[in-house]
């Protein structure tokens, strides 16, 4: 199984490995990351199924998970099955980006697919894929500002209107499941788990 | 400076308004109402929906989608409008020749509906001035049928909102748009 | 003096095809660079259906967020119902009871015959054909039917819960179903009828839109436009979920990967879909439909004026829902565009901390203008359309 | 053959000529609806008592992923309750353009007060108009809003244009004739 | 002299007027037809059975904001649908309805007549697609061009053999030289598949629409026109329909001639016939696809013409030995 490769070369270069819910996560080094991936490429890992952006910000301390950095990007390489000898395997490699210097290598090179999901982390994040060949937005409006997908970037809702001038205001309405205010769900709140203060 | 409604009135009092012309040039427009092309998001499936075989908006004159705005009596908004697509909605709206009319089918087009967010415009009402909202996510096709035949009751001039005051013809017209 | 002939001087044509554009299936922008009608390069721009799912979602409890789901893909809108609750209930530990899985299974199959049926209707309509869409639409009709039967909305379904599904079945949902089954056959007949083999159809599809598996592989595709590259990659083959492995059904693959086989694959999976709708009804015993987990499943309104216990339960998960333990989960699923599956991040809390959703047509889309280069403008609508996009998917 | 593949195409369409056509003239007959279709809410009332059946809790209104759901409850006198709890909504209205039908309010109800019903006729003309109260909901109303409206103008009963095999059993008390 | 023209005038008219309302009602009949088709009903609710929805539409369309694009050349803006209608309507002159006078013009050249017109009337697509200053009315008059050059040989060269064997251009006499030896759908089959192919492209009808296919090109030609000027081109293409199939009917099938020797009523027997074709038409609209034009034009010249031209000799070498003459 390539996925039992993947986890024994991550050992042998010293990559932090965890599972997970069945998932084989792999921390690569933003210094290194690119040429890690390349040797996944290498072992056989043909398909490129996802670029997934996270925006660690708000993400509470004391759960299992430590992130080092503000931002991940987790990418997602299967070994197709049905194509050449791919077996199926799934590995979810990912690397951390500062938020001083929110650059990482593209992998388009690698795999052409990953070409427009590149575009919407950056799009939605703010992260710059370098050697990029089309780094443009892709879901919002050329000149839209702000990266929608940070923590910090508000969800930008508008009151809910009825007679005689009430209204529902989402966030406060929604501030008891933030543990943050007990919201006019009238719900007495308390702390939110693993909600950092 | 005379409101709308009272010139309305008068007008209608004076015979000006609804003669038998007037009358005949509602009733063709009212029957013949060709909807653009405007399919946005899961309510185009209903729309498209509407014109099948088991609701057929055809039986209403309304069967002739027209891909040409030019040649389109009324836009149906059909799904969530998103920032990125406003002005490009707008745009269809102005090549539409007059009298034209605006369906705003579904709560995402109405209202934002669940998409109370920075993406999606809340109502369409602040891009284009709508004739007819229809409530639902999405509205069956029949709701949509129900909706086109308020349209029609509205440019025969028989409508009025819920506080009794009758409304224009063309909602474009009445805020001097 | 007799001046010299203007040179023959021809001109590239930089075509704007929508967002508004009768055939771009929604939003869709291509800006296309046309040699007279030759299509030398297309640049699809996406984000006019661009609706911030991911965003809102972070901001509604797992159990709204299952309202959220099926407006993504509103052709099959079951499988973002499903393949939503699968990641969560891998996170939450939920254990789904057999009857529960049967039914979704059955659902999920109806709704992606209802895509298919609409992916049939408008890719023929691209290609000039008026008359299939109302044949097909007469069977989605019955499928939305059915599904109003068993959820009481035409498609956007909010049927599946975390852990199970919301109720029970109705008693006539069975024999209604087996009724359509009974006729689906010969109407896909008659679609297949109305184009396989037409020598117009013949012209319009064959060798058109051409991608190699490599290709395919490269640009990411998946789906029945996978498979029609001849590529055996089926979600519910090679990573089962639901108990597919259990269902015996085919893969129907093409050979060429061009807008023939795109059609005509998928117009087989119809029949494989029923296939498995009527094993799967061969299953149907009676049982449970949820995990009876009081910490992610409403307690059952009967309890509720007797049990304070339930009523506690009740008001919890109505006003806060329900946390969710900390950790990283993602499910793949077979929509009927390609492989789905939700990323999900959770923090501990009630709220998701991400969703990311892996979205088929996104990714299908990108083989657009490897596929249609060097064809006519004519065909390229017709590419499109054999590519089933979504905008609602692809955007989000 | 590919000739034989035209003449067959021929063929499938001339059969479906002949055969009856499947379109159900919606505003002349009714719309078969389902059972557990949902439409505009109805607010129950105990069948006994006569009571309403809601205690103005809010769950409603927390469990909407559209927010569209505000209420306000008030403390029921003893000796004249309007609802069977302590407490009974004094506003309770709905923003008909905001809600989304996906039933999450029926569900979180802990008394089964706010059902989804069938009606599905609720275009009408202004935003301002799709704020359902209390009035509106409660369960002797039938009809939407511009329905009952129309009904008025005409003086006749509000005609509802579906139908269906059986009502729920949760929405106890609703007539549609 | 005076009287004669006189009596072409009010026959003119007469004409006008029946294609006219003939229009109407085709529209009615083309949507009631397609809805069969396509198991619904069409439009039923304006009057009885729908019959005053084309009235609707023309007093709609008559009331509506006339849009003239700022980027249009506005002469020739304005031109186009006026060219295409007329020529679409006067290609009905000389297609005789019933026997001696019953046709508008009898002319020596009916033939020939008929085709200069029918070809002038592409130039109303065209240059409407040229005057709209925008791209996809550009492509659409341009594929129209391209497909002219590829039909309107194999129909010259179907209707040939029709005319040698008839001796005659004149409509009436084809019609006269059917009625005493039989129809020529049986002695010019081949040339009757030819000709009917090639005029579905000349009216631009399934499976060669594609001068305003809609899903790609918007709607060809007239994105750009609104109101009676595109009322002109819907009346236009729908005189195209009407016309092509009464000229098929006169050609091939014996005109207003009565068929298994029923009574003898003038309109009525061509009508009949036209029936046929306008269904014909339908009927293949409802259940084909849209051919790419570059295909359209190779199916033209490499099976059609040849075809036509093969049959045209055999014929040409059969009348020449004094057959059926």
């Amino acid at each position: 199984m390539r996925r039992d490769q993947a986890k024994a070369y991550a050992e042998e270069k010293g990559i932090p490995v965890r599972e997970e819910h069945g998932l084989l996560h792999l921390v690569l080094p933003l210094a290194e990351f690119k040429v890690h991936m390349g040797a996944f490429k290498e072992m056989g890992f043909n398909y490129l199924a996802d670029v997934i952006g996270v925006d660690y910000k708000d993400y509470p301390e004391g759960t299992p998970w430590q992130h080092p950095e503000r931002f991940a990007v987790i990418y997602e390489l299967v070994s197709m099955p049905g194509f050449k000898d791919g077996d199926g395997s799934r590995i979810y490699p990912r690397v951390y980006v500062p938020e001083a210097k929110p650059r990482l290598p593209t992998v388009t090179d690698l795999w052409p697919s990953a070409n427009f999901p590149e575009r919407e982390v950056y799009d939605l994040f703010g992260l710059v894929f370098e050697g990029h060949p089309d780094l443009r937005r892709i879901l919002l409006p050329e000149d839209a500002e702000g990266h929608p997908l940070r923590k910090d970037h508000p969800l930008g809702e508008t009151p809910t209107l009825f007679n005689d001038g009430r209204y529902i205001d989402p966030e406060s309405f929604r501030a008891g499941l933030r543990g943050k205010d007990k919201g006019l769900t009238g719900w007495r709140g308390g702390r939110r788990k693993g909600e950092r203060r | 400076m005379k409101s709308y409604e009272e010139e309305f009135r008068e007008l209608e009092r004076q015979g000006i308004l609804f003669t038998t012309l007037e009358k005949l040039i509602a009733w063709g427009r009212s029957n013949s109402l060709w909807p653009v092309t405007f399919g946005l998001a899961c309510c185009a499936i209903e729309m498209m929906a509407s014109t099948n075989a088991r609701n057929d908006l055809a039986r209403f004159g309304s069967e002739v989608f027209r891909a040409s705005p030019r040649q389109a009596d009324v836009m149906i908004v059909a799904g969530r409008l998103s920032k990125k697509m406003a002005p490009v909605m707008r745009r269809v709206y102005d090549q539409m020749p007059d009298p034209k009319w605006v369906i705003s089918m579904g709560a995402c087009a109405s209202s934002g509906g669940m998409f109370n967010n920075y993406a999606i415009v809340q109502s369409v009402d602040s891009v284009v001035p709508v004739d007819v909202y229809v409530p639902g996510c999405p509205p069956r096709p029949e709701a949509l049928i129900y909706a086109v035949m308020q349209l029609q009751k509205k440019i025969r001039g028989q409508a009025r909102d819920a506080s009794g005051r009758k409304l224009p013809p063309v909602a474009a017209w009445a805020k001097g748009a | 003096m007799i001046p010299e002939p203007k040179e023959l001087r021809t001109e590239e044509m930089l075509l704007n095809m929508g967002p508004q554009h009768p055939s771009t299936h929604g939003v869709l922008r291509l800006v296309v660079r046309l040699a007279g009608e030759e299509v030398l390069d297309v640049v699809p721009h996406i984000g006019y259906l661009h609706t911030g799912f991911e965003k809102t979602m972070e901001n509604r409890t797992y159990h709204q967020n299952i309202t959220f789901t099926p407006r993504m893909d509103y052709l099959h809108s079951f499988a973002h119902d499903l393949a939503y609750a699968l990641s969560v209930e891998k996170l939450v530990g939920a254990e789904v009871p057999e009857r529960a899985r049967v039914i979704r299974v059955i659902l999920n199959e109806l709704s992606r015959i209802a895509s298919h049926l609409i992916f049939v209707a408008s890719g023929l309509l691209d290609l000039g054909a008026l008359t299939p869409y109302f044949y097909t639409f007469r069977e989605r009709e019955t499928i939305l039917d059915l599904f109003e039967w068993v959820t009481g909305q035409r498609f956007h379904h909010n049927y599946i819960r975390i852990g199970g599904l919301k109720e029970d079945l109705p008693e006539e949902f069975v024999p209604e179903l087996k009724k359509f089954l009974d006729t689906f056959d010969h109407r896909v007949d008659d679609y297949q009828g109305l184009f396989v083999g037409s020598p117009i159809f013949e012209g319009r599809a064959r060798g058109v839109g051409v991608i190699r598996p490599e290709d395919a592989i490269a640009y990411g595709l998946t789906g029945g436009s996978l498979r029609a590259s001849g590529v055996n990659y089926d979600v519910r083959k090679a990573y089962p979920y639901c108990g597919y492995e259990t269902y015996d059904f085919e893969v129907p693959l093409g050979e060429r990967g061009d807008t023939w086989d795109r059609m005509v694959v998928r117009l087989e999976e119809m029949r494989q879909s029923a296939r498995i709708i009527r094993q799967a009804l061969d299953r149907l015993e009676p049982g449970p439909i949820r995990d009876p987990n009081p910490h992610f499943s409403y307690p059952p309104k009967e309890l509720l004026s007797s049990s304070m216990e339930a009523l506690i339960f009740h008001f919890k998960l109505a006003t806060e829902g329900f946390e969710v333990p900390p950790g990283e989960a993602y499910v793949p699923t077979e929509s009927a565009r390609g492989e789905l599956g939700y990323y999900i991040v959770s923090d501990g809390g009630s709220l998701p901390y991400r969703v990311k959703v892996r979205t088929p047509s996104f990714f299908n889309l990108q083989a657009l203008p490897q596929a249609a280069r060097g064809h006519f403008f004519q065909d390229l609508v017709a590419i499109l359309a054999s590519f089933d996009p979504v905008l609602g998917d692809v955007d989000r | 053959m590919s000739v034989m593949a035209l003449a067959k195409a021929l063929g499938i369409t001339l059969r479906h000529f002949f055969s009856r056509p499947v379109t159900i003239p919606y505003p002349d007959a009714p719309v078969p609806l389902k059972p557990r279709f949902h439409g505009r809410h109805v607010l129950t009332r105990h069948p006994d008592t006569g009571l309403e059946k809601c205690i103005g809790c809010s769950l409603c209104a927390a469990a909407c992923p559209a927010y569209a759901i505000y209420v306000e409850p008030a403390e029921n006198d003893p000796e004249n309750p309007v609802s069977i709890g302590e407490r009974y909504a004094k506003v309770y209205e709905i923003n008909m353009l905001r809600c989304i039908f996906c039933g999450n309010c029926e569900e979180a109800c802990p008394t089964g007060a706010i059902v989804l019903g069938y009606e599905f006729e609720l275009a009408d003309y202004r935003y301002a108009d799709f704020v359902y109260t209390k009035e509106d909901l409660l369960v002797d109303t039938v009809g939407s809003k511009p329905q009952r409206r129309e009904a008025e103008e005409r003086k006749k009963p509000v005609k509802l244009g579906f139908e269906v095999p059986y009502v729920r059993p949760e929405l106890e008390g609703v007539k549609y004739e | 002299m005076i009287w004669a023209l006189f009596v072409t005038a009010v026959k003119a008219l007469v004409l006008i007027l029946a294609l006219l309302f003939a229009f109407a009602y085709i529209t009615w009949i083309m949507r009631r037809g397609l809805a069969r088709f396509q198991i619904r009903l069409g439009p039923n609710r304006v009057g009885p059975f729908g019959l005053l929805q084309p009235i609707a539409d023309a007093v709609k369309a008559i009331f509506k904001e006339d849009i003239t694009v700022a980027r249009a050349d506005r002469f020739l803006y304005w031109l186009a649908p006026f060219l295409a209608f007329t020529f679409a309507l006067a290609a009905f002159a000389v297609i005789p309805v019933g026997p001696d006078g019953w046709v508008v013009a009898n002319l020596d050249m009916g033939v020939l007549y008929v085709f200069a017109v029918g070809e002038l009337a592409v130039y109303g697509v065209f240059l409407a697609g040229w005057a709209s200053g925008s791209k996809y009315p550009l492509m659409g008059g341009l594929r129209s061009i391209a497909a002219l050059v590829g039909y309107e040989l194999a129909l010259g060269m179907a209707i040939l053999p029709v005319v040698l064997m008839a001796g005659t251009l004149n409509l009436q006499e084809i019609v006269e030289w059917q009625r005493q030896h039989g129809y020529f759908i049986v002695y010019q089959f081949p040339a009757f598949l030819v000709y009917f192919i090639a005029a579905l492209a000349e009216m631009s009808r399934t499976p060669f629409d594609f001068a305003e296919a809609e899903q790609e090109l918007v709607a060809g030609f007239h994105t750009e026109y609104s109101s009676m000027k595109f009322v002109a081109f819907y009346i236009a293409e729908l005189l195209h329909w009407i016309v092509g199939s009464a000229l098929i009917a006169t050609l091939f099938l014996g005109g207003w001639d009565a068929p298994f020797g029923l009574p003898e009523i003038p309109v009525l027997w061509l009508f009949v016939k036209w029936a046929i074709f306008i269904f014909l038409v339908l009927w293949i609209w409802a259940s084909w696809f849209r051919t790419r034009y570059d295909q359209m034009i190779r199916f033209a010249w490499g099976v059609l013409l040849p075809v036509a031209t093969v049959w045209f000799l055999i014929t040409a070498y059969y009348v020449a030995k004094g057959g059926m003459a």
